[in-house]
């Protein structure tokens, strides 16, 4: 029990990995299915380990994990959990076997392969999650590039090639950009401190001056906003989604979006917090930009796919002012939009993996995606059309479901924030009705006059296995949000109240603290 | 604890039909819709008659948690007093009504369990809309319900008309669902609690105390707050998707958008009269808006042919009255209106749903006439609707819409107007509810040969809850009646409501002025006035229709022609929110799209890389090839690196 | 005086020379004037009491490279550059002014620096005094510089081996076909 | 009193000759003797400064320069005559099939 | 007049074992190539690998632990020399091994190529070990005329005579540049040694003649280590040389010419940094512009990596620039981890190309790989892992690599320089996907030439090793290597203790 406590974030970030391996040696697809699954299933539960035993009641880090890897330049293996990220590698763990669920019939040669990326870009995920060493998340996250990069450009659609290095050479671009502020801030550490580390928690106390630290947080936000992605970068989204395969889609929007506004809440904010305040109001108004502007996008697609995609933008919005809503002129952030943003990460999460996940279902059947093939679906798909209206709804923030948990904090916290930013916000609210009603209408409703579509076969029991889970949940988490916002509640409110100089503790002493100090001044110094 | 039952029943019912027997027949999906409502209205009635009987003072059922975060506190907790019981009765009580009548009008229908489903989920909605204690608790329900309204309206989803009108009522429900929500941030804000008991005790208790800051957040929420309810309530500038929700199946028409889930605008204002009392600039604008409504919606609804069109604009101008009522600050006088409305306007739209059953399914009243020799109960139930509806002396509309009008014009002295412009919207009232009357029911029958032979009464599961509405309409005027005339018991409602309406007593003062006592011969020349108005336009309306369409109606038709044309075009509202609104931003939309996506970001970002290709391409092709190049490119260089360097 | 006016001859005679080098049409004539060159620059190196560098300037540069220079020439029996003008383009006539007036300002530059006074024990009078220039430069070759002196072999042998097989007669192929068609 | 200076630009002169031709002549076999020019003027520094610092290492320097030349004048002349061999020219501008 | 007779003691051959060794190995190989009886394939390919295996293991066993000067700094023996001259003897066997695999094995084994090819590599050996102008001179010389002849007429046609003549007469070209380099520095500090030089050049800061000597001697060594805009030759010779020695140049010059440059700037010039580290920070900017901008259009692989080589010296120099006064150690450290981490890579990525190709196909271009991972899984998963770690994504040994060298570049505040790699990294991202693309995400196109099928078990072992190198490099290991770069690294800045003090006897 003490080594799975202690060990149990290595545990569920490299099962995958491990599992990606088995699969690539595994002599059969039908093995390779079961061991995938198998492993992605074991992440689950551990991660349900991490769920229960998980300590409500302290904004700490907790399952903290520390170990050596090169103390030369102070940078650790470092792993913890507090409210930030936990919803966020529950939703991770417990997506994967889902999407695993969803291409269990796919059978072609390279489905292995597939297998195995998949496995990998799941490391990936829950290792940038929990990573609090900037260098070892930087790893991590730059590393869960290659299995997407492969899993949209081999199983991708007909543009697959445009997207997937656009989606690659942007997220790069704003990565590197990032891993120099990194270093900038490292360096400033160890002029004040005399320490080399690339410790998250000990560099939170670092204080940049005024300027310097403008731009190290514009090149942090510059990198979250491209993964987010924010309004004016946001055009990779669009495309790699319509060439991604359903599970790519499904995995990209459920999770690695998150990551970008998860790197906001964990980096950009507390580690800058006067550029934070600085910048809060570009950073909201690009938020609302986006989130008027990716509906209104939206709303012009006639690819469903594509329409999902752009809705992204808009609720990634949300999620963006929700992070950075300041509140009593830049002391602390508003713990309502905080939580909501959190809050809606999980369920943009949840929703939009389950629009992609039904997009996917109608595309399997028709091989087509545009909104002009379909029509009065309804009839013949009946349960189809329940998912799909439930999935809407939780997407447009219908209340009842999680995604009005989440807008509703957010929109509440930004109204506190800046009343002008929360009104023009709420227009989203409407805009999203707009264009997810009229996905639904041109899909479900209407006269069924196209021949193909009068034969459709309703949902399949495997298709039920992994859409009524996410069904479920959103209602859940619509009408029990305290059930998951008890757990994230202390950390919220520490980084809410005092991200001006923000600190977490480990709950359990990291080890090997003693590496930290002298000996590394002399690397050349 | 019985509370807990009657949410609980529509819930189930609606869980049961929609996910559980889908297979079912139409006939199992009507008993367990009906009877979930059934049950419900026993244990709202037992209920109510506990909290009646335990001296009517309002209580907080306190609930699970629902969203907490920072300072924010949401919990499932639900107020129940005197006019959210009465709320209960009414939606379990006429619900349950409609539920059974719903059966008969359904028949035909192979499979129903989407539409039970549908309507139990809008009850259970219902409820919770007036039943919560906190602002979100009543947004959860104001939300389901616009939900179920659009479920209900798509019903028949294969006709790309209904699916759009479902999406027009939802998205302009949203509208006013923006400014409900900015109401509640604002109420945050400035008072850091949304629980109505809690906020009402702040307002009352305060007193003078409110700082002027706080006040003047009072008139914005207020105004924020009256956007949501103009948006549910179908006022002026959102009413256009209520006469576009007629595309549901009637008795849709008659829970969601006749009897209940439309007032809901009227219920939240009552809810929140103590802040309202607060902000006189917002009572001005509701009273007008409600005004205006009233009277716009009746002139529209005198030209309609569609019988469930006159109706719907009939809903509007109705609705229009009893915001005029809260505009005015005679709250229980709006809510009488809005139940005597839910009594008669059910059962005129159940009425009507009947004549279109037996029209197969026709509405344009055209093709009707004569119907009374068919459908005789029909017949006679309407006609008690239709003079309670225009206030003939004795039953329920006159006593409600005579009571607003009243407080109208003693409403002060700026209300003068608002009062003139209901009075004339009863006028147009009277006409259009006589002429869909004579439509219907008299002269020569219009229908072609194959419909004639069909023509019969419906069944008792129809006619059934008709008769049982009639009686309620005829009857429930006498809740209140004004103390000029000779009753045993005057204004037994007003009475009743007395605890919910609450005057701060910052504005105490003001109130109690206007309600000095008027002389009685003020309040019979408005009685007079009303009656009278109603009478003319009455007699008017027979002569003209008498016998279908007869010269009087089509030589006046043809004077006032282009009148006439605007009416029937519905003051061409639709086409102008279509040009100026709907239009410009689907132009700004596909500009977005198309220009700055595609050709401004995307062109950006592509050219970048292309950028990079030309330059690569040009040097590559520039400076290789030749030796001496090369050797150039090196000396230039030198030269280079010589002058950052020196210089 | 007499050492200005030594400077001055052969100083013109090597800037000529040079000039005559790069300009000269033909191969042969060039060649001719490098080998003046090279006894201008010997002449130079002995003006400067640097007899031993003199001399192998004349054994080696002018009796050996020139002479191998000429033998190919004469092998290969090229006739003069049959182009009237120079072929350049714009952007290279910048390069040839931007040359020299780079090499003019590199001129100035190093006008402009003065000699910094570094002074090593080896001046005229110690040279004479230990046994000559010769002796000297054998001294310092043999003792400080006898690995790379030792190298220097490798170097040559090096250069012999390279020269045998690239001049080696052989059968080349014509290479990647595809390639030649996008060159 | 010839100073270093002249030295310097006499180089310098000889220097730029050299690179001249090394850019403009399109005659393989003038380009090495340009190359050797400009290997002239570094060994007239050379000596120059030999004599201005009192030290040899300069002159020693003169004499593997030298050699370094032979050798270079060795392979080049060999590179000519396969050249030659191939084209029956010595011009550089066939030397084009590279690039890009 | 004194002059110091070097006692040529058993310590002095000890030390210098791996040169001696290596010529003697050259010598055989010429003598034995002469023969035709003793000039067989197999017999050459023994002495080349008992030559270079002799040398690795005196080079290891050899170098004492402290940097010690032989004959006034002709030979430098010490952690960094024998870190230099270990890795060009690794890189040489492999190649020389990798040679045994391909289709030029009749042609390289020969006597009087292998005698070339062991002379280079003495060169190299030579130069790493040396502190004392003239012989680096010498060095660099025997290495550059070798390969001068390697690249053209290892196995001739009209491209690689073509490149051979360009790479010559540049080389040629540059070394007049770099030797009026170092003439200046010799007039102004009156040396030719480097210890002396950075001894003499602090009291001449501002000096026209140094500041202009610096300029040449930056233009030579940039020539040999293909910074832009002294980089042209480099995809003509990459290109057109046979891959193996292209692997041989992509890696063991640019580890010497590296170390080389470290000894100059990092140690001997360091304290007057002002005086090059504008000009070096300018050619480091424009190599990484220029190279990965063309780069992007190349169709040639090995054109391709010629230009992404190009720019990535450009990353070294990056490093090369941090090491301005008082930054110590790290920044020589960082460099020399990126040279290991890119030339295990470039090791790796060749080696794929070698075995790729054959006789009518020896230049692979894009569409030649193209549905190569069809056809070649394992080739395509190993170049794709190279490429990846080229663009410096985790977990691979070009993002430590990169990181190393970004961060040593930060602790010095050359903020511009690093955005402009960032720049060039993003640049560079592009086409290195590019070659995936082709591998993975496209189909095969019908070439007239076809690929060789299989790899020889010796090419598939050292494309493993690099792959797991790599990715070892990459994860697991940096802090090991990270503390030996830095061990090695640290002589850059101190002077080395001499050996002649007890070794010499008076005249």
């Amino acid at each position: 029990m003490e080594f799975i406590n202690s060990h149990i974030l290595s545990i569920t970030t490299f099962v995958p990995l491990l599992t990606a391996i088995a699969v690539l040696l595994s002599p059969a697809l039908s093995i390779a299915r079961w061991v995938s699954m198998g492993g992605s299933i074991v992440a689950f539960l551990a991660s349900l380990h991490i769920w229960f035993y998980f300590d409500a009641q302290t904004a700490g880090l907790q399952f903290t994990e520390m170990h050596e890897w090169i103390p030369s330049f102070g940078i650790r293996y470092i792993m913890g959990v507090d409210g930030l990220n936990l919803l966020l590698i529950m939703l991770t763990t417990f997506l994967t076997p889902l999407i695993l669920l969803s291409v269990w019939h796919l059978d072609d040669k390279k489905q292995k392969a597939f297998l195995s990326l998949f496995m990998t870009l799941e490391c990936g995920m829950l290792g940038s999650l929990v990573a609090f060493d900037l260098v070892f998340f930087y790893v991590f996250w730059e590393a869960m590039l290659i299995p997407m990069y492969f899993i949209i450009g081999l199983w991708g659609g007909k543009n697959r090639i445009y997207a997937t290095t656009k989606f690659i050479i942007y997220t790069f671009v704003g990565s590197l950009l990032m891993l120099a502020a990194m270093i900038v801030l490292y360096v400033l550490h160890f002029q004040q401190t005399g320490v080399y580390t690339t410790n998250l928690l000990d560099l939170y106390g670092t204080s940049a001056e005024y300027s310097t630290q403008m731009w190290l947080f514009a090149a942090f936000a510059l990198a979250f906003a491209i993964k987010v992605p924010m309004f004016p970068f946001h055009t990779w989204l669009p495309d790699a989604h319509t060439e991604a395969p359903t599970s790519g889609s499904v995995i990209l929007a459920g999770v690695l979006l998150k990551l970008g506004t998860y790197g906001l809440v964990r980096f950009a904010i507390p580690l800058f917090p006067q550029a934070t305040a600085t910048f809060a109001p570009v950073m909201v108004a690009l938020g609302v930009i986006g989130i008027i502007y990716g509906a209104l996008t939206a709303w012009m697609q006639k690819d469903a796919k594509k329409m999902v995609a752009y809705s992204s933008v808009s609720h990634l919005g949300f999620v963006v002012i929700g992070s950075v809503a300041v509140i009593s002129g830049g002391a602390a952030l508003s713990a309502e939009a905080l939580t909501g943003a959190v809050y809606q990460q999980i369920n943009h999460g949840i929703s939009t993996g389950a629009l992609f996940f039904l997009v996917g279902c109608i595309y399997d059947r028709r091989h087509t995606r545009m909104l002009a093939d379909f029509g009065g679906i309804a009839k013949v798909m009946p349960w189809f059309a329940v998912m799909l209206i439930v999935a809407t709804l939780s997407s447009v923030g219908l209340p009842g479901t999680g995604g009005f948990v989440g807008e509703f904090l957010i929109l509440l916290g930004t109204f506190l924030s800046s009343p002008l930013a929360g009104a023009t916000a709420a227009l989203g609210v409407l805009l999203g009705a707009v264009y997810m009603l009229t996905l639904c209408r041109k899909i479900l409703f209407g006269p069924l006059e196209n021949e193909e579509n009068k034969t459709l076969e309703d949902l399949t029991p495997r298709e039920f296995a992994y859409l009524t889970p996410l069904a479920i949940l959103a209602v859940v988490m619509g009408v029990f949000p305290n059930l998951f916002l008890d757990k994230v509640r202390p950390s919220i409110e520490n980084l809410a109240n005092n991200f001006r100089n923000y600190k977490i503790v480990a709950e359990a002493p990291l080890e090997s603290n003693q590496l930290l100090g002298a000996d590394h001044k002399e690397m050349g110094h | 604890m019985l509370f807990w039952l009657i949410l609980f029943f529509p819930l189930l019912g609606a869980f049961l039909n929609g996910l559980v027997l889908r297979k079912a027949s139409p006939t199992v999906s009507h008993v367990l819709g009906a009877a979930a409502l059934v049950a419900a209205f026993i244990y709202a009635l037992i209920t109510y008659l506990q909290f009646m009987g335990a001296g009517g003072q309002a209580q907080v059922i306190t609930g699970i948690d629902w969203i907490d975060a920072g300072t924010f506190k949401a919990p499932f907790n639900f107020i129940l007093d005197r006019l959210s019981g009465m709320m209960l009765l009414i939606i379990t009580g006429i619900g349950s009504l409609i539920h059974i009548y719903a059966g008969g009008y359904m028949h035909e229908e192979k499979a129903t369990y989407r539409f039970f489903s549908y309507l139990n989920l809008f009850v259970f909605m219902m409820l919770l809309l007036v039943l919560g204690d906190n602002l979100l608790v009543m947004f959860i329900g104001w939300e389901g319900v616009g939900l179920c309204s659009y479920l209900l309206i798509g019903y028949w989803y294969e006709d790309d008309k209904n699916a759009a009108a479902g999406m027009k009522a939802f998205l302009v429900n949203r509208i006013g669902d923006i400014g409900f929500l900015l109401g509640i941030f604002l109420t945050f804000k400035y008072f850091h609690t949304i629980s109505f008991s809690q906020l009402k005790d702040m307002i009352l208790t305060a007193g003078a105390n409110l700082n002027g800051e706080q006040l003047q957040a009072i008139g914005w929420i207020t105004l924020a707050l009256f956007v949501g309810a103009c948006g549910k309530s179908a006022q002026m500038p959102l009413y256009v998707w209520l006469p576009d929700a007629m595309a549901g199946p009637t008795p849709v028409s008659a829970l969601i958008h006749a009897a209940t889930m439309v007032t809901a605008g009227i219920y939240m204002m009552t809810r929140l009269n103590f802040l309202f009392y607060l902000a006189p600039d917002t009572q001005m604008v509701v009273a007008s808006v409600g005004a205006i409504t009233a009277l716009f919606a009746a002139t529209i609804a005198l030209v309609q042919y569609d019988i469930k069109k006159v109706l719907a604009y009939s809903t509007v101008s109705q609705l229009g009255y009893m915001v005029l009522g809260c505009g005015v600050g005679a709250y229980s006088a709006g809510v009488f209106h809005l139940f005597t409305h839910a009594c008669f306007k059910a059962l005129l739209f159940l009425g009507a749903g009947s004549v279109i059953v037996a029209m197969h399914h026709k509405q344009d009243m055209r093709e009707m006439g004569g119907l009374r020799k068919f459908m005789p109960v029909t017949h006679f139930v309407m006609l008690i609707g239709v003079l309670a509806i225009i206030g003939f002396p004795g039953l329920s509309g006159f006593f409600s819409k005579d009571e607003i009008l009243w407080r109208a014009w003693t409403g002060g002295d700026s209300y003068h107007i608002q009062w003139g412009l209901g009075a004339l919207a009863a006028v147009c009232t009277s006409f259009y509810m006589v002429r869909l009357l004579m439509l219907t029911f008299y002269g020569k029958n219009r229908s072609d040969h194959h419909t004639q032979e069909h023509l019969h009464e419906t069944s008792v599961v129809m006619w059934g809850p008709l008769v049982v509405l009639a009686i309620l309409s005829a009857g429930v005027g006498y809740l209140n009646v004004p103390h000029i005339l000779p009753f045993p018991a005057h204004l037994l409602f007003e009475n009743y409501l007395e605890p919910v309406i609450s005057i701060p007593p910052l504005v105490a003062d003001h109130w109690h002025h206007l309600h000095a006592e008027y002389p009685h011969s003020l309040e019979w020349a408005i009685m007079g006035v009303s009656v009278i108005g109603m009478a003319v336009s009455s007699i008017f309306a027979i002569s003209m229709y008498s016998d279908g369409f007869g010269k009087l109606a089509q030589s006046l038709g043809s004077v006032f022609k282009s009148g006439h044309r605007v009416l029937s075009n519905k003051y061409y509202v639709d086409e102008f929110y279509d040009a100026y609104f709907v239009t410009p931003l689907r132009d700004i939309a596909q500009f977005l799209w198309k220009i700055v996506d595609v050709v401004i970001i995307d062109g950006i970002v592509n050219g970048v890389g292309q950028a990079c290709m030309l330059i690569g391409g040009l040097s590559s092709f520039r400076m290789s090839g030749s030796l001496h190049r090369h050797g150039m490119v090196m000396i230039v260089g030198i030269v280079c690196m010589l002058s950052v360097l020196f210089f | 005086m007499t050492q200005e006016l030594v400077f001055l001859a052969f100083a013109s005679l090597i800037a000529i020379c040079s000039m005559m080098v790069i300009l000269s049409r033909n191969a042969v004539v060039s060649a001719i004037f490098l080998v003046g060159d090279l006894f201008c620059l010997a002449g130079l190196y002995a003006s400067m009491e640097a007899h031993f560098v003199a001399a192998i300037q004349v054994l080696v540069y002018a009796g050996a490279i020139v002479v191998l220079f000429m033998f190919v020439i004469m092998l290969l029996n090229l006739g003069p550059d049959q182009r009237k003008h120079l072929e350049v383009s714009a952007p290279e006539i910048g390069v040839l002014g931007l040359t020299i007036v780079g090499f003019l300002v590199i001129g100035g530059l190093l006008l402009l620096g003065q000699p910094t006074g570094v002074t090593g024990p080896l001046t005229a009078e110690a040279i004479d005094n230990a046994g000559g220039n010769t002796y000297t430069v054998g001294m310092v070759l043999f003792t400080k510089y006898l690995w790379p002196f030792e190298l220097a072999s490798m170097l040559i042998l090096l250069a012999i081996i390279a020269a045998i097989v690239i001049a080696k007669k052989e059968h080349i192929k014509d290479g990647d076909k595809r390639r030649l068609a996008h060159g | 009193m010839v100073s270093i200076d002249h030295y310097l630009v006499l180089a310098t002169f000889m220097f730029l000759c050299g690179t001249l031709g090394v850019l403009f002549r399109r005659n393989l076999l003038m380009v090495l003797m340009s190359i050797e020019l400009m290997l002239n003027a570094v060994n007239l520094v050379f000596v120059s400064g030999s004599r201005l610092l009192g030290n040899l290492d300069g002159q020693v320097m003169v004499f593997f320069i030298i050699t370094v030349a032979a050798c270079e004048a060795g392979v080049g002349l060999a590179m000519v005559i396969a050249l030659f061999r191939r084209y029956g020219t010595v011009d550089t501008n066939f030397l084009r099939v590279l690039r890009g | 007049m004194n002059f110091n007779i070097p006692s040529l003691t058993a310590e002095f051959y000890l030390t210098t074992s791996p040169v001696l060794i290596l010529c003697f190995g050259a010598l055989v190989a010429m003598l034995a190539g002469v023969s035709r009886r003793l000039g067989g394939e197999l017999v050459i390919y023994s002495v080349l690998l008992l030559s270079l295996v002799g040398a690795l293991a005196a080079a290891v066993a050899a170098s004492p632990g402290v940097e010690t000067a032989y004959l006034s700094g002709s030979y430098l023996a010490g952690v960094l020399s024998r870190f230099g001259q270990v890795l060009i003897l690794l890189v040489s066997l492999i190649v020389t091994l990798l040679f045994k695999a391909t289709f030029l094995r009749d042609r390289f084994f020969r006597g009087e190529i292998a005698s070339l090819f062991l002379m280079v590599i003495t060169g190299m050996l030579i130069t790493v070990a040396s502190e004392d102008l003239v012989t680096l001179f010498v060095g660099l010389e025997l290495s550059s005329i070798g390969l001068y002849a390697l690249v053209g007429y290892l196995n001739p046609s009209r491209r690689s005579q073509e490149g051979a003549i360009k790479y010559f007469v540049l080389g040629s070209f540059a070394a007049a540049l770099l030797l009026f380099g170092f003439a200046l520095l010799y007039v102004s500090t009156g040396s030719l040694r480097l210890t002396e030089v950075s001894q003499a050049v602090p009291k001449l800061l501002g000096h026209n003649w140094v500041k202009l000597g610096v300029v040449f001697s930056l233009a030579g060594i940039s020539f040999k280590l293909a910074l832009a805009p002294f980089h042209l030759w480099a995809p003509d010779a990459y290109e057109s040389a046979p891959t193996g020695l292209t692997a041989l140049m992509a890696t063991t010059v640019k580890a010497m010419v590296i170390i080389l440059a470290a000894r100059f700037f990092a140690g001997s010039l360091a304290s007057v940094y002002e005086v090059w580290l504008p000009a070096l920070m300018f050619v480091a900017a424009i190599s990484m512009i220029l190279g990965n901008i063309m780069a992007l259009v190349q169709s040639s692989l090995k054109r391709m990596l010629a230009y992404s080589s190009i720019a990535h010296s450009g990353y070294m120099a990056i490093a090369i620039c941090a090491s301005s006064a008082n930054s110590g150690s790290l920044p020589v450290a960082a460099v020399l981890y990126y040279l290991v981490g890119y030339t295990i890579v470039s090791l790796g990525a060749f080696s794929i190309l070698m075995w790729l190709e054959n006789k009518d196909n020896d230049n692979l271009l894009l569409d030649d790989i193209s549905g190569l991972s069809k056809t070649h899984p394992w080739a395509a998963f190993g170049l794709a892992v190279c490429m990846f770690s080229f663009a410096g994504m985790p977990p691979t040994v070009g993002f430590i690599g990169k990181f190393f060298v970004f961060n040593s570049a930060l602790i010095n505040h050359l903020t511009g320089l690093v955005l402009i790699g960032v720049i060039g990294s993003s640049i560079s991202l592009f086409y290195y996907l590019r070659v995936i693309v082709r591998m993975y995400m496209a189909d095969p196109i019908q070439l007239p030439t076809q690929l060789a099928p299989k790899p020889s078990l010796l090419v598939a072992v050292v494309i493993g090793a690099t792959v797991i190198a790599n990715l070892a490099l990459g994860t697991v290991l940096p802090e090991a290597a990270m503390k030996w770069m830095v061990e090695t690294s640290k002589e850059v800045a101190a002077a080395p203790g001499s050996a002649e003090d007890s070794q010499s006897v008076s005249h």
